[in-house]
């Protein structure tokens, strides 16, 4: 990728930071997984930043690179299997290349993680107190007296009921809005500095989705970290996120400012999804509009833009699509787009063919 | 089988002794002669014994060293080589004295000899001892000699079951030290029944019957301290014992260590290590240390190869087709390869010697003749078989079964190799395993199994009781002995005359004239073919490095556990 | 239902009852002890009574465990109800033997949830498609394949994907699939569970679209099962509210979005997250606490009393009956929202039924 | 949880009738069935000398002219309320249990057992402990080292440990180890444990060894699968994601997490083994339940085959209800239901 | 509504069929799972060794049974006495090696100095019929039993799996020397040995199938709970169908690896049972049978060798099929 005064990877962060640099910077991210088949270029050319107290939304179908971007982050990648270059800077230092016993040192404490699926993501045969405990003595040397006073804080701070009594019921015990609330309790044992959310709501319902998301909220709130939260709910990243990537084959097709990304979104990917989902807040419509066609193989990308197969816009500059690799860039006041189309034939879809379909 | 006991008349017993070790140093001389005292003889058995109490056990070796804690009327003499084969009296202070023609014998007992416990032997207790080995039922396993010959009284049941029954008639006992024993019919060798272990008192107060081997009530040097049956036990000096009441025993070692069922190979292992003093079967090494100990002159020198009054055989049972024709029976005779067969035994020094009769050579009477020669080397004569399979009317030859123990490595091997010969003949032999426990009383000693399964020929074996023609021959050669629900060691001789004869030689009170008649019989049987002769039995022992008074006992085939003692 | 021209839908609004619940219940026996005594029982559905009319789409929506998915399985019969009765287009099918209900899955058949594990990975397209025809015996014009070939065609597959394996395809196509196996007999009714919610949103809409087609093109009668609320909106005519095995609250479509008259039902539409972000401060929320109690020891009374902001001790005694409170809207509730034309009295609808 | 005990026992008790009424008709009713009379079968136990008559009797009291439910019966009934036996001088009453008197040497079972107990005990324990120590450390070393050449060899090494059969390893270990270099005990040597501590370990130590051997390459195979699909397990990624060391997410989450299933296996494989090695009792001499097994096999006798297959019945039986409950220890989630 | 293009299919988290994504599009044309696995399987290089042995084992074997000599010279039972030291009684074979030599490559037996090439080759074929088929035997009731149980819980279950328990509760060795010891000789007009032959399959096939029922059984408890079985009830499938059309394909790929690692065991288990005298009668030849034989000259340890290396080498090779198997067929293994 050519250097751009504009892009992402570039010198100039995608939205002014308000004070010096982003504390999470990645640039250029790829993730290669060589398999049997071929190599899985789960994610390609990535770059994004995130502020401390700030929510970045990453959306995308799935197996768009969303998971395979935060477990980079936090080098959950298994040894061996994934080839990963580029630079992720978290508040400065490289985790690319950085020795594992390193990198974890620094998970736990200055980055955590949640995952989708609270009940598999925790331990069956332990108490969710003792896990809690174990999080938050990796990194700070207390008894176990005082940890465990601190698992029943953050449990109760997290909103759990009797939290003296249910911090020694096992994960399999919990209903699964306190499963995803004990998953964050441990995530933020330890107060880390980015939190990275990785589908937290998908496996809950819509009551117990709505209370995870205000948690989430108000801790960020409290904790003043930087929150990536990743979910192909369009929903859920309007009611949190500051700024939202939309990620499609492993790349970013677009990056924004949330109200943005929702109000004049820009590329064709982001079109469809809006246009798929029936919406509450709005007319009922009499046909959804949706994307054609499946995601694509991430080993045999298609050439050019990764989406022409299933853009409805993509002969509309001659076969540029189907050769070019559109570039992801700033198309002004901080909106990024990676498209072929010209500003004015995107404003003129948007505001002729699409918005008036939602 | 039989018991694994043996005598030797023939061969001549040497008495010096020797220190430097050679192969067969004890043999017939006493090796490393000592009467140091003390020390434990550390024994372990393959196997069991069939059980301790001296009413039931059938066993050689089980006999052997049974007069360690027990003493009977009369014994082998501890000596080495042919000497063993004399008896001498034990616990009677003579050998018996026969009177009305050999139907009563009278023995007086020795003053002095005193149980474990103290109280002293009476005749009563021999008596008790003797009747009581009668009740088969809770004795299933001893000899049936007394039965079969004392006089008692018409179903006679033993002490237990036919209480309050006078049995005077049998055995009379006018005071403590006098016993007589009344017989239905004159046997001149009486005194080989007072050998017997039968014959060792059992005091009638402490006789718990079947129970009675767990604690077997001492009168030899020796008691039992600890007995586990089927583990294992301990022998400990018995205070009670009383040398002067006993010319026989040495009773050299403090005690013995017992130990069964021990893995056989690592019997082996433990001898020649030093770790074990007696593998008590007496049987020799197994094929795995076969080659070891003769490969090495040093470990062959501390080996003795004895001869044992045991038969290896195949019956040939003329009840199954086509071996109702003699000539059929007789070309396997011709075809069987019997260097082969010696092999399959374990060769020349383990295995045995060949045979080509029934009577071992020890056995007084016994005479050497072949009936089938089997060519120059030993393999067998094709020729002739062939011939008499024409005769027999099965010129290409037939198919038939033979059977083997399937414990038993060595009877398979000799069915394997009895296969290969008699297939150059066009015999086609199919092998059957049976279980050794059941093999005679359910397969190969069941006559009608046999006959409708066609068990044509099986692989069998016979010791002498003890070394004399009627020791050897009455169980196998006595068509009377066949029992149709199975059991019985003879499967296959069914010859009048062969019955005939053997009561005329039990009643022969001659000596030679009873010999030359054993002979006889011998050659009788072998006329009709029924009997192949495999091997007449040898051993390889192997002499552990630290025993004192090693001989070769010939009576019973084995180390003499009376005599041995430890440095 | 771009086609459903809204004369059409109330035409069919019209139809006659073709499917009837009443009193539906199921309890899943729970066993204990040394003689597999039954100590208690799940109340997965605990008298559900409402009426799908043919050719409308009544669509379940509710909380995980509410016994939506046992509805639908024991509408299908694929369970045995604890009680009540189904009736199918007139005839009773609550306690037939599988053997005499085997012909009437020819009128109703089920879409299930996870289109992954509903099709037998061991089996082709065309053996999974063919299923129903030999199952039932159907002859066929032109052969069971070609029979396959054409729903395949129809629910927007190519014939050539006859011989291929369920994992070779994605899962809105294996959905399709899955939709197709229920088509080839032709039903009446077709009960689909959670067909969308295991698929991204762009395959979703695709997978929605091709109901709506088919619903006009062969007149079926749809019972959707959902937890989405916004596709619920998209594709019912009407809809019923469940929280733990009961029905809250069963309404036309507009009626119930626009006018909400169970707490519960309120609730569920506050917490939908909107795509807006312009709406995220001023949106009026209701925040429910809690989790789902247990449905074996379901709360007394009203069943949602313990997490309802309107509770008082009448709910916590009295269980509400379903009442129609306005036309065609009914709804389980002591004090019910919108109702400002209907007042009515709490104490003296306690004893009379729906 | 008790009555879900009390449940298993009684299905344990069923277990074990069923198991020793099969064992009684492969002795009895089968040779019945294949032609056998009360005689032929009597004809076993009297030795070599014994007359029509004796056999007759031996049958009688045997039983065995009884229907062959009657005699199964009698043979129950001793193991609840004892049963009598006469020895010819007496009778003697067997207190319950009493699985009876040995056909061949009188001796009551249910003691005779007790006796060779700590010998399969010790054998059987002290193997069980090598084999999951050592399978479990190769099979996590492979698992963690997945298609190196560590794990390669460990995983061939150990087949070869299976592929060579018992009775001949141990042999050959004891002629090499015992005999040539005299590190470890002959044959046949064994202390009781309270006797000797030491003693018996050094004693047992060949034994042990070849035994494991026998099972590691299982328990190393198990072991790799189960810690292959355990760091797999998205709960792993949670422990990494927390901080903890690779050796601490090894071995208290993923470990954990994997030795369940094997637990399952090594239950039951215990459960057999008390029941007696066989083969392994027979190479060192070791006087175990399978020692006593074999014994009475061979002999026919039938009374010691009863009992220690109802004795191993109840190893595997009890070994089972062990494991299930050590389960529910173990993995919370099964302690719920 | 458009027709999608043709598939590729990566979305598939929660597939368990998920291995193929991100194929190439071409590869993927209908292919069925097996030919997939296929394709996995001779990726992996070390199953592919493992099954070339194996095969090359079964052409021994059937070469075996069809001729009765090896190398037209050597017969698996005929005596080389003279070969055999009878000078110094020790019955070993003459020469190095165990009697090695042109005529007998691996050496012959001692005592009756039998060749042993031509003794493996020849146990081959019985070694491979006993352990195959009754790995067969414990598939087909262990198959029938575990999936009748797991489909129909409830008594059923109850009983087939306490069932299961009083076969895994017999001491089999034990067992095995009773009912061979019992068992009467011929049969149904059979040879002895092939009656023999059959006895050892039954009984090893019968008294395993325990083990498998478990696996099956459980499968079929998961497998049961899959919408698909639903989706066929839905249809109106009656029983059986669904335990024979719907159940059983899915089992076949555990039941498969089950039972080529099975296959070893039944290898080692006749050898045991020869051991205690209850194996294929003699002179037959197995590798059991051989490595009891060797057993009673641990000294020499050159005969058991041979023996014991064939029984490894199948041992290995169906373990390593196996486990590739295992691979190839379950897409979490990778
Ligand atoms: N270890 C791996 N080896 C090979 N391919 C991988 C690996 N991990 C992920 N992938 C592939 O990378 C792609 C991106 O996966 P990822 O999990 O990031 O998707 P996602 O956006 O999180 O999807 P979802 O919404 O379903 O969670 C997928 O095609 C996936 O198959
Ligand atoms: N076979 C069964 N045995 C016992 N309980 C059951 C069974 N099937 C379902 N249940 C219980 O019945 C209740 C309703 O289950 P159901 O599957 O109908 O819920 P649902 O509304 O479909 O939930 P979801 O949205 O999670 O699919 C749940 O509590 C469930 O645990
Ligand atoms: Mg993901
Ligand atoms: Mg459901
Ligand atoms: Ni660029």
């Amino acid at each position: 990728m050519t250097q751009h005064e504009d892009s992402l990877g570039g010198a100039t962060p995608p939205r002014p930071a308000s004070s010096g640099a982003p504390f999470l910077q990645v640039r250029e991210l790829r993730v290669h997984f060589p398999t049997d088949d071929g190599v899985v270029k789960s994610v390609d050319d990535l770059s994004f930043s995130v502020d401390r107290g700030k929510t970045l939304g990453i959306v995308g179908e799935s197996g768009s690179g969303k998971s395979v971007t935060s477990l980079s982050i936090m080098g959950l990648h298994k040894a061996g299997t994934a080839r990963i270059s580029g630079e992720i800077l978290l508040d400065g230092q490289n985790l690319v290349g950085m020795a594992p016993d390193r990198v974890r040192q620094l998970r736990g404490k200055r980055m955590a993680m949640i995952f989708q699926d609270p009940l598999s993501a925790m331990h069956p045969f332990y108490t969710v107190g003792s896990q809690i405990v174990e999080a938050y003595r990796i990194h700070n040397k207390v008894t176990k007296a005082v940890a465990r006073k601190h698992a029943v804080d953050l449990l109760d701070r997290v909103g759990i009921p009797n939290p003296k009594s249910r911090v020694d019921d096992y994960p399999h015990q919990f209903s699964g809005g306190m499963r995803q609330r004990a998953m964050i309790a441990m995530a933020l044992s330890c107060d880390p500095e980015l939190l990275i959310a990785d589908e937290p709501t998908t496996a809950l319902d819509v009551t117990v989705q709505a209370q995870i998301l205000d948690l989430i909220r108000d801790l960020q709130a409290e904790f003043n970290s930087a929150v990536i939260i990743i979910t192909h709910d369009l929903g859920v990243v309007a009611e949190l996120a500051d700024d939202i990537m939309v990620m499609y084959a492993g790349r970013a097709v677009e990056y924004s400012s949330a109200p943005d990304i929702f109000n004049s979104p820009q590329h064709p990917y982001t079109w469809g999804l809006l246009g798929s989902m029936p919406r509450l807040d709005r007319e009922r419509t009499e046909r959804l509009q949706p994307i054609k066609g499946t995601p694509p193989s991430l080993i045999n990308v298609p050439e050019g833009c990764p989406f022409n197969p299933r853009c409805a816009y993509a002969g509309t500059n001659g076969d540029l699509s189907f050769t070019l690799r559109p570039e992801f860039r700033d198309v002004g006041g901080g909106h990024h787009i990676a498209c072929h189309l010209g500003a004015e034939d995107r404003l003129r879809i948007w505001e002729t063919e699409i918005r008036p379909k939602l | 089988g039989g018991g694994t006991s043996s005598s030797g008349g023939g061969t001549t017993g040497g008495s010096g002794g020797t220190n430097t070790p050679a192969f067969n140093a004890a043999l017939t001389n006493i090796f490393n002669p000592s009467d140091k005292k003390g020390g434990i003889v550390k024994i372990a058995n393959g196997g069991t014994w069939d059980s301790l109490d001296p009413g039931e056990t059938y066993y050689g070796y089980s006999w052997n060293f049974l007069r360690l804690y027990g003493r009977s009327l009369v014994m082998f003499k501890p000596a080495p080589g042919g000497g063993s084969n004399e008896l001498v009296p034990d616990l009677a202070e003579k050998l018996g004295e026969p009177s009305d023609g050999g139907k009563t014998w009278t023995y007086k007992l020795r003053k002095g000899v005193k149980y474990e416990d103290g109280t002293a032997v009476t005749s009563k207790d021999v008596k008790h001892a003797v009747l009581r080995s009668t009740d088969k039922e809770t004795f299933p396993n001893g000899p049936a000699y007394f039965e079969g010959y004392l006089n008692l009284p018409d179903g006679y049941k033993g002490p237990y079951k036919s209480k309050d029954v006078n049995t005077d008639s049998a055995i009379e006992t006018p005071d403590d030290s006098t016993i007589v024993f009344h017989l239905k019919a004159p046997f001149g060798g009486f005194d080989y029944f007072a050998q017997l272990p039968q014959t060792v008192p059992v005091p009638e107060a402490k006789d718990t019957g079947a129970k009675y081997r767990e604690h077997v009530i001492a009168t030899g040097p020796y008691k039992f301290d600890k007995n586990e049956i089927d583990k294992g036990f301990n022998l400990v000096r018995n205070d009670q014992w009383d040398q002067a009441t006993d010319p026989n025993r040495k009773a050299l070692p403090d005690g013995y260590q017992v130990s069964m069922n021990v893995n056989a190979d690592d019997i082996d292992n433990r001898l020649i290590s030093g770790d074990l003093d007696i593998d008590i079967a007496g049987t020799g090494v197994q094929p795995a240390s076969l080659s070891r100990v003769l490969g090495d002159p040093a470990l062959k020198a501390n080996a003795d190869n004895p001869t044992i009054a045991r038969l290896w055989y195949t019956s040939i049972n003329p009840t199954v087709a086509p071996f109702d024709n003699k000539a059929c029976r007789e070309a396997v005779e011709f075809a069987a390869d019997r260097t082969g067969y010696q092999t399959a035994y374990g060769g020349a020094f383990s295995g045995g010697d060949i045979a080509t009769t029934l009577l071992p050579p020890q056995i007084p009477g016994a005479q050497k003749f072949d009936l089938y020669p089997a060519g120059a080397d030993n393999k067998g004569d094709v020729e002739k078989a062939k011939a008499k399979l024409q005769e027999c009317g099965k010129p290409d030859g037939f198919e038939t079964n033979i059977s083997y123990r399937a414990e038993r490595p060595k009877e398979k091997a000799t069915a394997e190799s009895l296969q290969q010969s008699l297939g150059r003949v066009g015999i086609k032999l199919t092998l059957k395993a049976f279980p050794q426990g059941d093999y005679f009383s359910q397969f190969a000693g069941n006559p009608p199994y046999v006959k409708s399964n066609n068990l044509g020929l099986i692989v069998n074996g016979w010791g002498a009781d003890w070394n004399d023609g009627f020791g050897f021959l009455s169980q196998i050669v006595d068509s009377r002995v066949i029992r149709e629900t199975g059991g019985s060691s003879n499967t296959s001789v069914r010859i009048p005359d062969v019955d005939k004869l053997l009561d005329e030689a039990i009643g022969e009170t001659d000596k030679a004239k009873r010999e030359a008649q054993w002979g006889a019989i011998d050659k009788r049987v072998m006329e009709e073919a029924v009997i192949l002769p495999g091997v007449h039995a040898k051993s390889l022992l192997v002499r552990s490095k630290k025993l004192t008074n090693v001989f070769i006992s010939e009576a019973y085939g084995m180390y003499d556990y009376l005599s041995i003692g430890v440095a | 239902m771009s086609t459903k021209t809204e004369t059409g839908a109330a035409n069919r609004r019209l139809g006659e009852d073709l499917l009837v619940a009443t009193d539906l219940q199921k309890h899943f026996p729970i066993r204990r002890g040394l003689l597999q005594r039954q100590v208690g029982a799940v109340q997965a559905v605990d008298g559900l009574t409402f009426t799908v009319k043919r050719g409308e789409t009544l669509s379940l929506v509710g909380e995980s465990g509410c016994g939506k998915t046992t509805t639908g399985r024991l509408l299908t019969r694929l369970i045995e109800p604890t009680g009540g009765t189904i009736t199918l287009d007139g005839r009773d099918i609550t306690h037939l033997s599988s053997g005499a209900m085997r012909p009437l899955r020819r009128d109703i058949q089920m879409i299930f949830q996870d289109p992954y594990g509903s099709l037998n990975p061991r089996h082709t397209v065309g053996a999974i498609i063919g299923a129903p025809f030999r199952l039932q015996k159907v002859k066929t014009e032109h052969g069971v394949k070609r029979a396959v070939q054409d729903l395949l065609e129809l629910v927007g597959l190519s014939p050539e994907h006859y011989n291929r394996y369920p994992h070779e395809f994605s899962g809105g196509q294996r959905q399709r699939i899955g939709i197709a196996r229920t088509l080839a007999l032709r039903p009446k009714v077709i009960v689909a569970d959670e067909p969308v919610s295991a698929l991204d949103v762009s395959i979703q809409a695709q997978v929605v679209n091709l109901m709506e087609d088919l619903q006009n093109e062969f007149d079926l009668t749809y019972v959707m099962i959902a937890h989405d609320l916004s596709v619920v909106r998209h594709v019912s005519d009407r809809v019923a509210v469940m929280y733990l095995g009961k029905i809250m609250e069963i309404a036309d479509r507009t009626s119930l979005y626009e006018r909400p008259m169970h707490p519960y039902t309120v609730a569920l539409l506050s917490a939908v997250p909107i795509p807006d972000t312009s709406r995220r401060d001023n949106r009026e929320r209701i925040r429910l606490t809690g989790d789902v109690p247990s449905p074996i020891n379901p709360p007394s009374g009203c069943r949602f009393h313990t997490r309802c902001w309107k509770a008082q001790d009448l709910c916590k005694t009295t269980e509400p009956p379903l009442v129609e409170l306005s036309a065609g809207h009914q709804a389980a509730c002591h004090f019910p929202e919108n109702t400002t034309k209907l007042t009515i009295d709490p104490t003296g609808a306690a004893g009379s039924a729906a | 949880m008790i009555t879900y005990i009390i449940r298993r026992l009684f299905a344990a008790i069923v277990l074990l009738f069923v198991v020793s009424a099969v064992t009684f008709s492969i002795f009895f009713l089968m040779p019945k069935l294949l032609g056998a009379s009360p005689e032929t079968l009597a004809t076993r136990y009297v030795g070599r000398a014994a007359t029509a008559d004796t056999v007759r009797e031996t049958a009688e009291r045997l039983g065995f002219y009884d229907p062959i439910y009657v005699q199964y019966l009698d043979w129950a009934k001793g193991i609840f309320v004892g049963a009598d036996y006469s020895y010819g001088s007496g009778v003697e009453h067997c207190p319950a249990p009493c699985l009876g008197y040995s056909f061949r040497n009188n001796q009551p079972v249910f003691p005779d057992l007790i006796d060779r107990l700590p010998v399969t005990l010790s054998l059987a324990v002290g193997a069980a402990v090598l084999w999951l120590l050592g399978g479990v450390a190769v099979g996590t070393l492979s698992a963690l080292r997945k298609g190196t050449i560590f794990d390669r060899a460990a995983m061939g090494i150990s087949l070869a440990g299976v592929s060579l059969p018992i009775f001949f390893t141990g042999l050959l270990s004891l002629s090499i180890f015992s005999y040539n270099l005299g590190w470890t005990a002959v044959g046949g040597s064994y202390v009781p444990f309270l006797e000797n501590p030491g003693e018996w370990a050094y004693n047992l130590l060949l034994p042990w060894i070849t035994l494991a051997l026998l099972f590691s390459a299982q328990y190393a195979r198990l072991t790799r699968a189960g810690m292959l699909e355990t760091m797999n397990e998205d709960f792993i990624r949670t422990a990494r994601a927390k901080g903890l060391t690779e050796r601490k997410v090894v071995v208290r989450h993923g470990l954990r997490g994997a030795l369940t299933p094997i637990l399952t296996i090594f239950g039951l494989d215990v459960g057999l083994l008390l029941g007696g090695a066989i083969l392994t009792e027979s190479a060192f001499s070791l006087q175990g339940l399978g020692k006593y097994a074999i014994d009475g096999i061979t002999n026919y006798d039938l009374p010691k085959v009863m009992g220690v297959t109802i004795l191993a019945a109840f190893f595997v039986v009890v070994a089972n209800l062990v494991v299930d409950l050590l389960y529910a220890v173990v993995d919370p989630r099964v302690r719920a239901k | 509504m458009t027709a999608p293009p043709e598939v590729t299919g990566s979305a598939a988290d929660a597939d368990p069929e998920a291995a193929l994504q991100g194929m190439p599009k071409k590869a993927i044309q209908g292919r069925s799972l097996g030919q997939i696995a296929w394709l996995r399987l001779k990726r992996d290089k070390v199953a592919i060794a493992g099954a070339i042995v194996i095969a090359l084992l079964i052409l021994v074997a059937i070469a075996a049974l069809l001729l009765d000599r090896v190398f037209d010279v050597v017969h698996p039972n005929e005596f080389h006495q003279d070969l055999i030291d009878t000078q110094n009684g020790t019955l070993a074979p003459l020469g190095t090696f165990g009697g090695m030599s042109g005529a007998h490559p691996l050496g012959i037996e001692p005592v009756n100095g039998r060749d042993i090439l031509a003794r493996i080759f020849a146990g081959s074929w019985i070694s491979l019929l006993i352990a195959t088929l009754a790995t067969v035997l414990s598939v087909i009731i262990g198959t029938t039993m575990g999936i009748i149980a797991g489909f129909f819980g409830g008594w059923v279950d109850t009983l087939i799996s306490r069932l299961m328990d009083v076969f895994l509760a017999f001491p089999l060795l034990v067992f095995a020397m009773a009912l061979v010891g019992v068992l009467p000789d011929t049969a149904f007009g059979l040879s002895p040995e092939m009656v023999r032959i059959g006895l050892l399959i039954f009984i090893i096939g019968f008294f395993n199938w325990p083990y498998i029922g478990r696996i099956v059984r459980g499968q079929t408890l998961s497998l049961r709970e899959r919408e698909f079985v639903d989706a066929a009830r839905s249809l109106g499938a009656r029983g059986p169908y669904i335990l024979f059309r719907e159940l059983l394909p899915n089992l076949v790929a555990p039941i498969l690896v089950y039972a080529t690692l099975l296959i070893p065991t039944n290898i080692l288990f006749e050898s045991a049972l020869s051991f205690l005298g209850v194996g294929i009668n003699a002179p037959t030849a197995t590798w059991g049978g051989m490595l009891s034989d060797a057993s009673r000259f641990y000294t020499m340890p050159h005969f058991m060798l041979w023996p014991g290396l064939a029984i490894f080498v199948t041992v290995l090779a169906f373990n390593l099929f196996g486990d590739g198997l295992r691979d190839a067929l379950d897409p979490r293994a990778r």
